[in-house]
This record gives C-alpha cells, structure tokens and sequence, in this order.
C-alpha cells in the first residue's frame, strides 16, 4: 500500500503532464464520469456533506483497521475532485489519515476550491473525512 | 449616452489578471465594483476628517458631523424622502429588515397575517419567519408563475383584512424580476395594510422616488450600487419610524441615562446606536454622487443593452434555459445548460477568467419551484462591455462541450 | 522602545492644520486614528479583491473569503480566544451587547438579577435595561468610590444566587480606570454567573487573552484601536454562543430556508447574517498586525509615560480636579478646572487645534455620581509626544486665564 | 427697531475689529458674564433646549406682536453666544423671526459651533427661536 504523500506526489506528478487548466479540468472531468454513482439510499441526508455548494454525500466503513471511503457529488467537476480525495485517503488507517497534510489540491492548482467558505465543499469534505478517522480510531 | 471605456477607467479593479487572462466581473448583483470616487472618499475621510460623530465639540467631529449628516441629506435626496430623518443608516439591507422585524414584535399578534412572495432573498424571509415564531402572527406566500413573474391574482386574495404587512422585493436578485411595487403597495394600502419593499437590488439599477411609490419602508445596501461594504440605509415615513420602539441600546440613542429611567433620543439616531459606520456612509454618499455623474437614466437604457444582447446570444446555445426571461427585468440572467451543475459551468468560467455567481442566490425557494439546484447567474453592469459578453458567450460553450 | 516621530509618518491626519495651527489630537478614547497600513488596506481591498464572500466559487470571491476569514485569525490569535469561530464580527461594540442581550430574553426571568456597574457606558448599560424591562428580571449596580474605583466590597454583597450576568467595562471611558476584571470573573464564575466585559477600551491598550481571563463574553470596536469604523467583534465561549438564539435573520446565517422550516448556520455564521463589513474586516485586522508591529508592550510603557507627565503637569493648575485619578489606568485623563464649563474649555482648546473631548462620555451615571454637567477629557495615544502635552497644558492654563 | 439683518450686519463689523480669535473669544466670554442669570424657577426642564452639550434655557413672551426672548446657560461662551441670538431676535415680529437668514454666526468664524449634531446646540436653539415664534404667528 501507497502512503498519503505518495499517492499525492503522484498525483501531482500526473497533472504536471497537463499544458493548461482545461486538460486538468477535462481530466477532472472525466474522473468524475468515472466515479461510479451512489445509489439513491446511500444519497441520504446524513451522508451529505454541510459546506458544499453542490451536493457531496461521503459514506465510509472501517475493516482490518482500514477506512474504505466512497462518495458522490451532484457535480461532476465536485466528483473528479473527490474521487482524488478517494484515491489518497481510502484505504489508510486512521492514525495516517489523521496526521495527513494535504497538499496536492493546491499543487495541482486547484486553489480556488479551497476557499475558505462553506460553500465551497472541499475543505468541510477533508474535514469530514478526518472526522471519520477519528471516530474509527477511537473505536479501537 | 455612456462612455464605457472611460468609466471603466474609474474602476481600478477592472483591470486586474485573474487566472492569468483579464478579469470579466459579472457577478454584479452580489456586490457592485467600487470606483476612485468611493475609494478616496473613504481614505481621504481616514486621512483629512476621522473622528467619532455628534458627541464632539472640536473642529474635527464637527467637520466629521458635517460630512456624515451631508451624506444622509445626499441620500434623502436622491432617493426622494421626505426629511433626513427618515434616512436611517445601517450596516446593509439585512439590518434594515432585522431592525422592522424587531420593531413589529409587540404590535403584531397571532390573529394577524404577513405576506411574503415565493422570491424573496432568505434576509427578507427569515426575519418574517422568526416574527412569526414569536408572535404567532401567519406568514403567506404569494407564489411565482412559470416565467419567474408574481401570481398577482394570489396576491389579490391574499390580501385579506388580516394581512398587516406585505414584503416584497423590488426586484428579484436571482431571475432580476422587476415588481409592480406600485401596484404592490396601492392595493396593500387599500387594505389597510402596510408595505416593506427590499431595494437592495432596485436601488442600484434605476432612479426612484420614495414619495412617489409611497412605500412604507424601503431598505438597500451601499454596496450593491458602487459604495462600500458593511452599510445601507433604512427609510420609513416618520410617523412608522416613530411608532417603533428603538432597535438597539447605546451611546447615541439615548437622550437621557439614569438607573432609573432612559429616555430614547428622536429620529434618525433612536435607530443609530453606538459609532456609526462614518466612513461607509461617506462613502456611500460619494458613490451616489458618483452614480449620478453617470447619470442613472443612461445607466438604465446602457444595462438594458447589454442585457437584451446577451439574452440573445445566450438563447442560441443549446438545451439553454433562462429563468425569469421577461421583458421588465434588470441586467441579471439566471440559467442553466442541459443538466450541468451551475458549479460546473462556473468552475470552468471562472477559469476564463470569467466571476458569475452559480448556487441558490439565498434564494431556496425559487429553486425549489424550479426543482433546481440552483443557476448560473451572470449579472451585468455599466461598467461591463459587449465584448465581455461576447468572451462569456463564448466561454459558456465551451463549457458546456468540455462537461460533454 | 518606541519611535513616535516615525510612527507619525504613518498618520496622515496627524499632519493637519485645524484653526490654522497644528492639530493635537487627545481624542483617542472616542475614536483613534488610522495609519496609511490600514487606509492601504481597506483601498487595496477595493482596488483588487472586493466581491462578496462565502457564497461565490470565482477567484475573486475565494480571494474575498479566505481574507476575511484571515482576518478572523488574526483577531482569534492576538486576542487568545480558543477557536475562530468564537470570533463574531460585529459593527462595533454597541452591536455586540446587543447581540446579547436580545439573545438572553428567553433565558432570563423575571427571577433573576443582572449586576453593571456605575462606570459603564450608556452602550453597556441601555440594553440590560431594555432586556430588564422585557424579562421581569432586575439591574444591580456596583457604585463607584469617589476615587472613581469601584466599590468591590458592594460588588461581592450584590453577587447573590440570582444573579446570572456581570457586565462590566474592562476599563472606564471616561475615567481611565482599569478594573479588577479578572477578580470580577473569578468572584462570578464561584457565584455561578456569567461575565460580559465591555473591552472597548481595553482592547486598544494592552494585550488581553480571553482563555487567560476565562471571560464569558467579549466585546470590542476596531475604531478605538486604529481600525476602521463599522466593524468590531464579539467574542464568546462557544458553548455559550451555540446556546443563544440567532440575532438577525437573513443571507449566511442559515443553511436551508423553506417556508415551513428554516435551519441555522454554524458559528461564527449564524450571527453574521447578511453581507458583512467585509473591507472594514480587512482593515481590523490590518490594525491588529500594525499594533503588534509597534508591540503592545511598547505601547503600554510609552502611553504610562505620556500619562504621568500630563498629570504632574495638570495637577500644577490652580482649582484643577482629576477624576479618577489613581495608579492603574490607561492614559485618559478627566478633569475640571474650578467652575468652568467642561465645554467651554473644550472650545478654547479647539481654537489651539487641540481635540479633547468634553461632556459626560456617555457615561451619565459617573456624572451624576460627581454632581458635574460633564469633564474635558484628554486621552493620549502612542502616536501622541511629549512636547503635544506641554502645549495642551499651556492651552488649558490660558483658557482658565480667560474664562477668569 | 432694526432688522435683522441689520444687527447680524453690525455685529459682523464688531467682531470684525478683533484681531485674532482669543480677542472675540474674550469678548463673548464677556458678554457671557454681563447677561443676567436666569432665577432658579426659570432653569426649568420645560424650557431646556434638547441637542446643547452645555445646557441652554429659552424663555419667550409675546407682546404688540413682538417676541421677547430671554435665555440662559450654565457655559458661559454658550451664554456669549446666544446674547447674541437675542440681541438679533428679540423685539422682532415672527414673520421676520420665521424668514431670517442667519448668517452672522459663520461669519464671525464660530462656525464649529454649528455642526449638525445635537451636540452642539446653536442650530437647536435658532431653530427653537422659530419653533416660538411659529407658535406666536399662529396665535394671531
Ligand atoms: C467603554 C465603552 N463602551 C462602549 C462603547 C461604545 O462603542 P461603539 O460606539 O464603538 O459601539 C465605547 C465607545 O464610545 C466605550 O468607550
Ligand atoms: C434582493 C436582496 N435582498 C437582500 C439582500 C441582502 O443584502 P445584504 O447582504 O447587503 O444585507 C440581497 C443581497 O444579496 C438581495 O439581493
């Protein structure tokens, strides 16, 4: 298994391949095609992350002390982002995901997603990620 | 006629690199862009007048007095109250509204009835609804038809001898739906009942006349209209104004402070306490002053150009739809493409370099009656330009083809 | 040690002629004034940042936000409080009390006893009347004694099981005095009340930590501590704050509006509804940074200084009497000389382009306490010198001379 | 009986003899201290004018359609001040008092006394002058 940073470093090294923002944009693009759907009863109001400007539901379970993560936006640019976010975070354990600095967002020039608002999701959507690791680990 | 080129000149923000290509500001309706004319206002009264206001005998607060008081006078001026005192200044729209919705607690009851409208911004909805909770008073909502317009047959049988008080927006800040506020406030006059009209997006688009409308309480926000954040102006006739109780306790509000009893200072400053925002309304002053060099009527026939313009074009793109497309509107287009999320096609403007606003403009009701998530809205100003919107028209398809 | 003759530079107003000679400006306990670091702020806000915040995904709207909520922590850090969102802008001080005590009167009864002081300002006093007089519930207060302290022994007598709430200045406007705030909370908090201190001019004077002080409520105006005007900030525990109801309703104080239910925002949102103060926000904070750039330590040393001096000087007039004149004080001083109207040494000194401010500081009480119409009150800042106070002491001496 | 205008005039020539603004401060001060106090039982609340740092007493009659004012502080350039208020309007009738232009003030430089604050009182007492005199107008 990756560690956090490198799956974004190698992340970051993917998107340096791209020349301009509307490659990166169409590759987000498509990432969030990808991302399968949830079906309509994990799309319930508990999974729903508060803070987003589109709608992002995160579910998550804890196994053999692994969080898996899953998620769905009703954006798609939203869902190739948070399919990143999968990719980096599902998978660790808690104590990983808790210690975890997250770069990549801003390295891949994804800056303005990052604002600090509430209705701008990707922040309130890492916190609500660390706050299932912090559930799960102290469940152990 | 407007000379755009040369007004762009006073807005220095206009000329600013955002994500590496020229900034296309058409985010309008959620704040206007402040001119030099605002912005020296502001630093020069830091720099040549600051000093707190009213209490002061020194040349300074007396200078600062002046320019603060002269700010009201400019402002009952333009928009045609009958005396200054019935100009009360506040940090914006909301507060204004929060300031009536406080004052009506002890002389509404729950055998009364308040009318709203299905478009109202949340800031004229839910310091009705809080009114509602504590008095137990009735809120009506007169729905919107289809094309975005009021169901003004509704509002009619709306309008029962319960009804105190109707709040309407002047124009919508999501579809730019102008009201028949007129129409609005004779009939609810007629009734008996007594009219809020929230101007924050009128006021900034056309020239209006307190008197005429004689609308009950006006309220709008500086910086919707080129002045600066955090203040606005609420109007209401003087004998209203009179009847509420004060809003806030504090310096200035006050005429007399004992343990025992307080007597409450006369109009404006029972609404005003504490320092007041000095520079905001000098500034806000100045951008009036500024706005009317311009001249409001070219701004109106300009920014309808450019609002007739972009509608066209917009229309021609494929599986568009246009809320609110009626022809007594403002400069705002709120759309969606397809079933693109608004965020979608905004993320990707916005790498044009291009700020619209996408989401539910406070304005959950209206999506919900459209069953949306919200909209794009591009919203224009004098100050915005034909080629802008061409390099917008432009950019939104190929949004739309990059979302596939 | 600090530099004052550099630190004027960054003060343009302190470069003014006012009655054609230099101005003095001993005014600061009303309003401070605003080095070209905030005035750049505020314009450089204008000039490449203005947009509306929280709600919008363009740059320009990120760029807004992630400067305002900045701006938060750097209030949160320089004052100590635990978290960001115990941090709530406010438009002032004024606006802070009111957010509390319109947010106690579903918690207070008619059972209960709220304690103030004699020394407070009319802001810290007219809203617990008002809420008094809404509740039932009644207002104690801690006299002063006629060195201007207050009487402390009366204070613990007055904390009985009913009172729920102390509010208390952190220091006097008028007289200078700063009290015992720390033994003031930590006698209520034993007494199971809760404390609101009034730092409106505490704040600008020395460095305080909230968590240190364990204060319950906190208010202050960044206008008293070379800020802009408009714009302030309360701070609250959070488990108090998230206990009270919303103070206003409107745009960003909720998070779902239908019209059969409506949800309140988090804090800090759900007492920030509608578009905030987002420049004057800006420039506190710039405030704050260019304090800390001085250093509050530097500052305290240097206004003791320039207090000591003033007040052996003044002490040397004949008939001259100085109120509150004790050790603990920040560089305020209110006096009278003989039978002299307050007022008409303040227009004397005016003609000397000195700024003092004269009449009762909105602290009525203290008036009536000392049976006087009011006090010429002189209140020095860290951009104010030595060789300003031996011309405001030959001024003040003159205009005894010609009142005769 | 002079007009108005005419004593606002003179008073203009007096004061224009003064060489600096200590000379005219002095003289009010004087004027001050030569008009009579009002008794105890005329410094009442009911003829206490609202909006004066410094507390002002007006007291009016009317008589062969002429209104007397007499009037009182507890400042004493205050007091200067409005002995000269009086001496442009008392012995006027109220149609004269109703459309008179004052202009004297500003003119002899105590224009900061005539912000536009409750403060500061002179614009209340000029306009409590016409409040009485409206009063009497309407009485014929
Ligand atoms: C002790 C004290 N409390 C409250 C206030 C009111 O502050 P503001 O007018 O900024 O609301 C002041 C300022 O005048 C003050 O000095
Ligand atoms: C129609 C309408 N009402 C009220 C508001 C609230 O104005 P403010 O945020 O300035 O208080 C707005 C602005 O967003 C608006 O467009």
């Amino acid at each position: 298994m990756q560690t956090i940073q490198e799956i974004q470093n190698q992340i970051i090294d993917e998107f340096n391949f791209f020349e301009d923002w509307s490659e990166k944009y169409q590759y987000l693009i498509d990432l969030g095609k990808n991302l399968p759907e949830f079906d309509k009863k994990s799309r319930i109001d508990s999974n729903l992350i508060k803070g987003c400007q589109s709608k992002v539901w995160l579910n998550s379970s804890f196994k053999n002390d692994i969080v898996i993560f899953e998620a769905d936006s009703d954006a798609i640019i939203s869902k190739g982002i948070i399919s990143l976010l999968i990719r980096v975070f599902s998978g660790q354990n808690p104590e990983d995901i808790l210690s975890a600095k997250i770069d990549f967002i801003e390295k891949i020039g994804l800056n303005t997603h990052l604002s600090q608002t509430r209705a701008n999701g990707l922040l309130a959507m890492i916190k609500q990620i660390k706050i299932y690791a912090l559930a799960y680990q102290s469940k152990k | 006629m407007l000379d755009v080129y040369k007004i762009r000149k006073d807005f220095p923000i206009l000329g600013k690199k955002v994500n590496n290509t020229d900034l296309i500001y058409f985010d309008n309706a959620a704040t206007s862009q402040t001119p030099n004319q605002v912005i020296d206002a502001i630093s020069n009264y830091y720099k040549e007048t600051n000093s707190n206001i009213h209490r002061g005998l020194h040349s300074l607060s007396a200078d600062a007095t002046n320019k603060y008081e002269n700010s009201r006078s400019i402002i009952k001026n333009h928009f045609g109250a009958a005396y200054e005192h019935e100009i009360i200044f506040t940090s914006g729209t909301t507060h204004g509204i929060n300031i009536i919705s406080s004052g009506l607690e002890k002389s509404i009851s729950s055998k009364d009835e308040l009318i709203v409208s299905e478009m109202e911004h949340h800031s004229n909805i839910v310091p009705w609804q809080m009114l509602c909770e504590k008095t137990g008073s009735k809120l009506k909502v007169i729905p919107i038809n289809d094309d975005g317009t009021l169901d003004m047959d509704e509002y009619k049988s709306l309008l029962t001898p319960k009804v105190k008080f109707v709040f309407i927006n002047h124009v919508s800040n999501t579809l730019g739906i102008v009201n028949p506020i007129k129409e609005i406030i004779d009939l609810a006059h007629k009734n008996g009942s007594k009219v809020l009209v929230d101007g924050a997006q009128g006021a900034a688009h056309f020239k209006i006349n307190l008197q005429e409308l004689d609308v009950d309480y006006y309220v709008a926000s500086a910086h919707k209209l080129c002045g600066p954040t955090g203040v606005g102006f609420l109007y209401g006739k003087s004998e209203l104004l009179n009847s509420l109780p004060p809003y806030q306790g504090g310096g200035e509000m006050i005429s007399n402070v004992t343990f025992d009893k307080t007597e409450y200072a006369d109009l404006p400053h029972k609404f005003e306490a504490g320092t007041p925002n000095i520079a905001g309304v000098i500034g806000f002053s100045a951008a009036i002053d500024y706005m009317n060099s311009i001249g409001f009527n070219n701004i109106e026939v300009y920014e309808k150009e450019l609002l007739d313009y972009a509608t066209e074009k917009l229309k021609k793109i494929d599986s568009i739809k246009i809320y609110g497309d009626i022809n007594n509107k403002i400069s705002v287009i709120s759309f969606n493409i397809g079933n693109h999320h608004p965020s979608d096609i905004g993320s990707i403007l916005d790498q044009y370099g291009i700020a619209v606003r996408t989401g539910q403009h406070c304005t959950q009701p209206i999506m919900d009656h459209f069953n949306i998530p919200g909209t794009v809205r591009a919203s224009f100003s004098f100050y915005n330009t034909k080629s802008e919107i061409d390099l917008f028209i432009d950019a939104v398809k190929k949004a739309s083809k990059m979302l596939g």
